[in-house]
């Protein structure tokens, strides 16, 4: 594409052309999240962010490549460039983005500590947990909720912390931890999973902590940290706007000024974040708006869209305007 | 005295020696008695009945076997699921649900194998990684054949491993270009274990050498050091430094491969391992041998590569066999780098939630492929041992 | 020339010669030491030249470093922490010290399980029974081919089926097997304790000072006096004579049922016990090996040789053979002593918080991922060295001396 | 006598009855016949010297006397104990011989005084100040004192041997045997280790001694035996044997060494 | 000669010029003196034998002939050659030493062929052919060519002495050092031994040789050197030195070999 040719302004935009692909890390495995299915391709919401912000770099959503990092040294390979985003369930925190040298380009989930424990318990409230053991995969930020809330109500509990979430929730099945403390859309999707046996598993209502999970990129590259979040942003748009991957072409003809912006029909959008005009069109017809990203990958899990609605539906998610 | 004894002797002795011409034929010889342990019978009793403590340690054992014999027959064949239906929302696996605990749920095996054997390799072109298992399986059995202990080799392992390289890589001949990142399961895991053990014995071996090298103290001080850093900290925080943290050492822009770096990480680990290893063969061999090469006027190259090395690998093939396997099992650190290996491929492939309740199956089969491996070397080194034993002892 | 040579005063001792060194390249010592700047020169430059790059790609990206966090509040959970721990006060330093502590309860007790075990095997597998010896060589061969993060995760779940707490085995009085682990009850710990704690240690003192005259009346008389009576008496009697006499206080801290878990007592958690028996359980699989080669390789002429004395088996086997089979059973069991404590990190997969989990739980709450992994390092490379210091120092004691 | 293994020992150490009997004695390794139908008789306080041709199965005879080989056919009883499974009486015949083995076997870690000393105490139950004397008084006799304190592989080949031997006399063995005790030591040793064996001999103790040096034989044998192939081809005094040899074996066997150097 | 090093070796073949000259050598092992002031001259064609008791030095000195040892003081001049710190002269000089040890140090994982084929092969860069030739017929001469394809492991100890010797050989060396080539063989293989050298003797190589056999050192020596304590104390021919020894050191040596057995 010659526009790509006098230099987008950013070094980071100007690697990933050079190298024709966008270098996304991940999970190793996270069921809706991203996982490798049987053939081997990645799948998920995180993917499908990747996926996005590639078609918006490259003007393809398939040049992307999968890294899966894991919480050790996620954001070391941020650092030092090994990847060009994190898109791993990470919760925007103050630290992490004082002491990284990153930042968050983006809220894509919004999410909340909570508790399951098995039914036999007879446990109601998370305020009944006391002295309970309670299973956590450590180096996450639910490591640090569990521990304020507890210390907030004055109880105590033992943490059985495993890295392996599969091993995880093994580990609270067999009743070695009364309770299992994670993000609640992982514990509904683990319930949903169960089958006829979700009913032995009650999620608690607590929810203890705000876990707004983002995108992070390096700081110091503005151009990008902008394409990043303004193609998240997109995704927002594209299903406020009611645009999807299937009526992405007919849209072209739509009359709405929002819509024509966002499609690139008018003005200079994508020109000003140094890309090509049509970055939005590209990511809503190869990857969908943010509904469509959610019902093939979250839904799928038995979790409900709460407040990751959009705001028009009492939900977080509130595009800012594209103009 | 003397000639009455003597007589006696030779006529208890039973068997005349007839002699010819002075020199006296071989006497006749006579067969062994039957020993006592002799018959299965016999064998047994001398083997597993001997005594009565004896006795009751193989009775207590033969009960435990066949009772966990029989428990494993049911629940891996006779009570199993084999497979699942497939629906459109994927697998149903109420079936295997149901046999939980009873049988075991082969069909998480055939659901999943082509992504725990080959990892995110393009599955339309899995049968390239296929081959390349193939291609390096028959390159050990070669190399493991005595016959072909020559020159050739060299070429066979060159020719070979460039065939691996095109095949996974692709990009030539109409393949369709495979990149390195998608790579994974069991050719990662031979990759690594090859490359990392056939690059690193011939570094052991200097590092060995340079270990033992008394005229030259500061190598000999740079190789303990190296040997006793790199032994003291865990392969993980090596692999690490070189996988994450690399491109902070080096200039901006300078970025090898990662595999490379995770390569060389594992080299770097093993030589130091295999190093000490050798070094231990080095001072087994006596002295003698040094003095006769010497002595014919060899020059340090020949002396250790022709008489030094041979005897002394020779004397550590057990100690070297425990690193290699250690190392190829090892190789599954290699996730840090972002690669699905055998092991995290298996792992992974359970993290998928309809699964995920049949780890022991999965945990199972990548057990027994790791185990056909460690043990075929094990063995092969066992023979290799004796005979070696064979053709330099009486 | 006549007898007088054999008069030492004729013979003055005099010393060596001190040889120069010649500057040319075919004096080898010359050689020597050029190629040994060359090479340290060259280690050097890749040395500084890595350092340089690092510390200015690091202030490129503006990536803070520095061990400042170590005296920050940690805020992290631990489940099992032999010195005082509390989330809301203790800072990182105190966490991480922790983890090292929690690596060296595995350590110590992994070494010393798997040194005992593993020389039984390797005893084992030399033994006249055909089942005994094939079954020692089976376990071998499985337990080493088997990648140990299997292991560990098999040996855990194993664990994790005991039954829950309230259904728990409860062989003894006081004693609870379930999947929370072993709870056997305790004394609330008093002063009295104290001072019969100080009761056995002097009583272990004697006890050893005991053996040791024992040792010194065989040796005057030729039979050894029994030395279990004194030892019970000064180990077990004396302690408890001192208890009483303080006034015995009794106060058991028996484990009890207590909301979800037990209440009081110790315990023994499945995770620390998972990760102890599985390393135990691999690593004795390569000492039987190293045991067996070592037994091996002590020449059978010294078997023959005490037998020969009409020394029985047993003393044959302690006094001759295992001492002699050390110089081939140390270095090699010196690697495995530091691969099982570096295996030791694998508790992050079954939830044990060695140093490792906790320190990767801190670099990712604090970031510094560099200075955790730099000292995640740090603290295997000490005790690692101190090991190998210490089983090179014994090595060297049992060493033969030779002319 | 076929009947009863063990003779009264109290009666055996002093009559006339035998130190040795080896009846017919057969050994296989594998299908290797070594030992073969041989029978010998040694005395109280007898000397037998043993030589042949190397392979004859010298060592193999005077290994199965101390039951380090087991042999297969025939009786061998030593000291009014015949040698069978039994290991309590295999324990009491070793003690009462000792045996000087080719290439020593002193054991390496302990010094040359807790060599010695080493069996008389955990097997005789010394008190170890009697033990250590008793082992310097041995010494002494060979010739060593000074390198009690010493270990083996710091003493040059001929005062190793003559530990092995000092080792093998602190048990106060009835019996010696010896297996090629100067097979590797210069000439001056060899007179010196020949020199204590002589002083042992004319004390009056019982010993079979395989070696080549016809002197040893010559000087201190009261019958020479010669082996081959597993057989006893012929024995005699040293006299008959070597002045006046029977068979044309023993007559090659001995023009090789006489002749020459 | 003091100080040129080398001196022309066409030259040096042909003319009387000495094979072997050691000059006020010195050595100490730490703080150990064991050569003192040792001088001596081997001519082209001499065959020397060194003897002494244990411990005397002799294996140091030849040792140092061939520079496996390293002298502090005085000069060792081979075939010409000074022996100095300079790699390549030591080199050439022990191409032209070849060297016997008393124990053998076969290379035990090369078949007998390959151990005398090695060295040729690998330093004189001689055709595989032709090394196997020449090593062949070095194998008939101390009658042992059908041993060829055997590892060392699975020969006589006679035969591996043997086979060192051919070893050495092969090299074509001018000088021969042998260290006690008999020292661990049975009388019937001493012979055999004995037997290849003498052959080899009357050839006409140089030889030095470190020996006890005094029948060998009767019948091949053209001079005997005895060496107490890291000196030479007497040198002179067979007779001189066995039937009229000067020093009482000497007398004291023979009459222990002589004596007795
Ligand atoms: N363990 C064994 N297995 C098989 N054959 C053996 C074994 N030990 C000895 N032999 C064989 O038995 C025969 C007799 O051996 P033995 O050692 O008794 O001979 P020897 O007379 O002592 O010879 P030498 O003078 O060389 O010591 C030899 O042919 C030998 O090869
Ligand atoms: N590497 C060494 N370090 C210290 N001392 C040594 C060393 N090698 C030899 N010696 C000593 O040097 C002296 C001379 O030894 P050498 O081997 O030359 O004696 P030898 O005359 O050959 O004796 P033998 O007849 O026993 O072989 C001996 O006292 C010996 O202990
Ligand atoms: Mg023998
Ligand atoms: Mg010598």
């Amino acid at each position: 594409d010659p526009s790509w040719a006098q230099g987008s302004g950013s070094k980071t935009i100007d690697d990933i052309r050079a190298r024709g692909q966008l270098v996304c890390g991940v999970t190793a495995g996270a069921a809706g999240f991203s996982l490798p299915d049987s053939r081997g391709v990645m799948r998920g919401i995180d993917a499908d962010i990747c996926r996005a912000v590639a078609a918006a770099t490259l003007g393809e959503a398939d040049k992307v490549r999968y890294v899966p990092t894991t919480v050790t040294n996620r954001f070391t390979a941020l650092q030092s460039g090994e990847i060009d985003i994190l898109v791993r369930s990470t919760t925007w925190t103050l630290s992490r983005e004082a002491n990284l040298g990153l930042e968050f380009a983006g809220v894509y989930f919004f999410d909340g500590t909570g508790f399951m424990v098995n039914k036999s318990l007879g446990v109601k409230s998370s305020k009944e947990l006391n002295g309970a053991t309670i299973c956590i995969q450590p180096g996450t930020s639910t490591e640090l909720a569990v521990a304020d809330y507890f210390r907030e109500h004055g109880m105590k509990f033992k943490p059985i912390l495993i890295q392996d979430p599969a091993e995880t929730q093994n580990t609270f099945i067999s009743g070695r931890c009364d309770a299992y403390s994670m993000d609640i859309s992982a514990l509904a999707s683990f319930r949903f999973q169960q089958g006829p046996k979700k009913d032995d598993y009650v999620l608690l209502p607590e929810v203890i902590s705000k876990e707004p999970v983002g995108v992070m990129v390096r700081k110091g590259d503005e151009k990008f940290f902008d394409l990043v979040r303004w193609s998240m942003i997109a995704l927002l748009q594209g299903e406020e706007s009611g645009v999807t991957q299937a009526n992405v072409d007919q849209m072209l003809d739509s009359k709405d000024p929002t819509i024509r912006r966002m499609l690139g029909l008018e003005g200079d959008l994508g020109k000003a974040m140094g890309v090509d005009n049509k970055w939005a069109y590209k990511i809503l017809k190869s990857v969908g708006n943010f509904g469509e990203i959610w019902e093939r990958n979250i839904a799928p899990l038995g979790i409900s869209r709460g407040i990751n609605a959009l705001w028009t539906k009492g939900g977080l998610h509130y595009p800012p305007p594209m103009r | 005295m003397s000639q009455t004894t003597t007589a006696k002797i030779s006529e208890a002795a039973g068997d005349p020696v007839p002699s010819i011409a002075g020199i006296p034929a071989a006497p006749i010889t006579r067969a062994p008695p039957l020993a006592a342990g002799a018959g299965p019978l016999g064998w047994a009793r001398t083997n597993l009945f001997s005594s009565i403590p004896s006795t009751i340690v193989t009775l207590v054992l033969l009960i435990l076997l066949a009772r966990w014999a029989t428990e494993f027959v049911n629940w891996a064949i006779l009570h199993a699921v084999w497979s699942v239906p497939n629906t459109a929302t994927g697998p149903d696996t109420a079936a295997c649900r149901d046999a939980k605990g009873i049988g075991a749920c082969w069909a998480v095996i055939s659901e999943k194998y082509r992504f725990i054997l080959f990892g995110r390799y393009l599955y339309e072109e899995q049968w390239r990684p296929a081959i390349v298992i193939v291609l390096f399986i028959g390159l050990y059995v070669v190399s493991a054949m005595r016959q072909f202990w020559r020159k050739e080799l060299i070429l066979i392992w060159i020719t070979t491993l460039t065939v691996v390289g095109v095949l996974m890589w692709g990009g030539v001949f109409g393949l369709t270009y495979v990149p390195q990142d998608s790579w994974g399961g069991l050719p990662i895991t031979l990759i690594l274990a090859t490359f990392g053990l056939a690059c690193a014995f011939p570094l052991s071996i200097l590092v060995a050498l340079g270990r033992r090298a008394t005229n030259l103290p500061a190598i000999r001080v740079l190789c303990t050091v190296y040997v006793e850093l790199i032994r003291g900290v865990p392969l993980i925080t090596v692999l690490f430094m070189a996988s994450v943290m690399f491109p902070l050492f080096m200039p901006a822009g300078l970025n090898p491969d990662k595999l490379l770096r995770a390569q060389v990480a594992v080299i770097l680990f093993a030589a130091a391992y295999l190093a000490e290893v050798v070094r231990g063969g080095l001072q087994t061999l006596p002295k003698g041998q040094y003095e006769a090469a010497d002595a014919l006027g060899l020059g340090y190259w020949h002396k250790t590569a022709f008489i030094i090395l041979p005897q002394a690998l020779r004397l550590v093939i057990p100690p070297l066999v425990n690193t290699f396997i250690g190392f190829f099992k090892d190789t599954s650190l290699v996730l840090i780098i972002g690669l699905f290996d055998l092991l995290t491929a298996g792992k992974v492939a359970m993290a998928d939630l309809v699964w995920q309740p049949y780890s022991t199956e999965v945990y199972l089969v990548l057990a027994a492929i790791y185990f056909a491996f460690c043990y075929v070397m094990a063995r092969y080194s066992r023979g290799l041992e004796q005979g070696f034993s064979r053709s330099t002892k009486r | 020339m006549s007898g007088a040579v054999l008069d030492p005063r004729l013979h003055p001792v005099r010393a060596a010669p001190r040889k120069k060194l010649n500057f040319s390249w075919s004096d080898p010592r010359f050689r020597n030491i050029v190629w040994q700047v060359v090479i340290l020169s060259a280690v050097t430059a890749v040395a500084w030249f890595l350092i340089s790059n690092t510390n200015r790609n690091l202030e490129q990206r503006r990536i803070a470093t520095g061990f400042a966090f170590l005296s920050r509040t940690a805020g992290i959970p631990i489940g099992e922490h032999l010195i005082d721990y509390d989330p809301a006060v203790s800072t990182y330093g105190r966490a991480l010290l922790i983890g090292v502590l929690n690596t060296l309860k595995v350590a110590v007790v992994g070494v010393v399980l798997a040194t005992l075990w593993g020389t039984l095997l390797g005893i084992a597998r030399l033994s006249r029974n055909w089942l005994v010896s094939k079954l020692a060589a089976v376990y071998v061969e499985i337990i080493r081919d088997v990648p140990l993060l299997l292991q560990l995760l098999f040996w855990y779940s194993i664990l994790q089926a005991l039954p829950a707490p309230r259904q728990s085995f409860h062989p003894v009085p006081g004693v609870f097997l379930s999947n929370r682990g072993v709870k056997i009850p305790f004394v609330e710990w008093d002063e009295p304790y104290w001072w019969a704690l100080l009761a056995l240690t002097v009583g272990a003192v004697g006890t050893w000072a005991w053996s040791r005259a024992a040792t010194r009346r065989q040796e005057r008389i030729g039979t050894r006096p029994k030395v279990w009576p004194m030892a019970i008496l000064l180990m077990v009697g004396f302690p408890v004579a001192v208890w009483a006499g303080l006034g015995a206080p009794f106060v058991a801290d028996v484990p009890e049922l207590r909301g979800f878990d037990f209440n009081g007592g110790g315990t023994i958690s499945p995770e620390y016990g998972a990760l102890t028996m599985g390393l135990v359980i691999y690593t004795a699989a390569f000492i039987a090996e190293i045991v067996r080669s070592g037994i091996l390789a002590v020449p059978t002429g010294q078997w023959e040789a005490a037998a020969a004395l009409g020394v029985r088996r047993g003393i044959i086997l302690r006094k001759i053979v295992l001492p002699q089979a050390l110089r081939v059973i140390i270095p090699p069991m010196t690697s495995q002593y530091l691969n099982l404590i570096k295996n030791s990190s694998l508790a992050v997969a079954i939830g044990y918080q060695d140093i490792v989990s906790i320190a990767n739980t801190t670099l990712n709450q604090t970031g510094q991922a560099i200075e955790g992994i730099a000292m995640v390092m740090l603290v295997y490379l000490v005790i690692s060295l101190s090991i190998s210091l210490f089983m090179n120092w014994y090595n060297g004691r049992i060493a033969l001396v030779e002319r | 006598m076929s009947q009863a293994t063990t003779i009264d020992r109290a009666n055996a150490a002093t009559c006339e009855q035998p130190a040795i009997i080896l009846d017919k004695v057969n050994k296989w390794y594998g299908a290797m016949h070594v030992l073969r139908d041989v029978s010998m008789t040694v005395s109280q306080k007898e000397r037998v010297v043993v030589c042949g041709p190397s392979g004859s199965g010298k060592s193999t005879m005077i290994r199965c006397i101390n039951r380090l080989e087991m042999h297969q056919e025939g009786r061998i009883i030593v000291d009014g104990t015949e040698l069978t499974d039994d290991l309590r009486a295999l324990d009491t015949i070793r003690r009462e011989v000792g045996m000087v083995f080719q290439n020593f076997n002193l054991f390496p870690h302990l010094t040359i005084l807790e060599n010695c000393t080493f069996a008389p105490i955990w097997v005789r139950k010394m008190p170890k100040a009697e033990a250590e004397e008793l082992a310097m008084s041995y010494l002494r006799r060979v010739k060593i004192p000074e390198q009690a304190k010493k270990y083996p592989g710091q003493l040059s080949g001929g005062q190793q041997q003559r530990v092995a031997i000092a080792r093998a006399l602190c048990m106060r063995p009835k019996i010696m045997l010896f297996d090629e005790p100067t097979s590797a030591l210069d000439p001056e040793m060899i007179k010196e280790v020949l020199d204590t064996m002589i002083g042992l001999a004319e004390d009056g103790m019982t010993m079979v001694c395989v070696t080549h040096e016809m002197g040893f034989a010559r000087k201190v044998a009261d019958r020479v035996v010669f082996m081959d192939r597993g057989e006893i081809v012929e024995a005699g005094s040293p006299a008959s044997i070597f002045e006046d040899p029977q068979t044309d074996r023993l007559k090659q066997f001995l023009s090789q060494i006489l002749r020459g150097h």
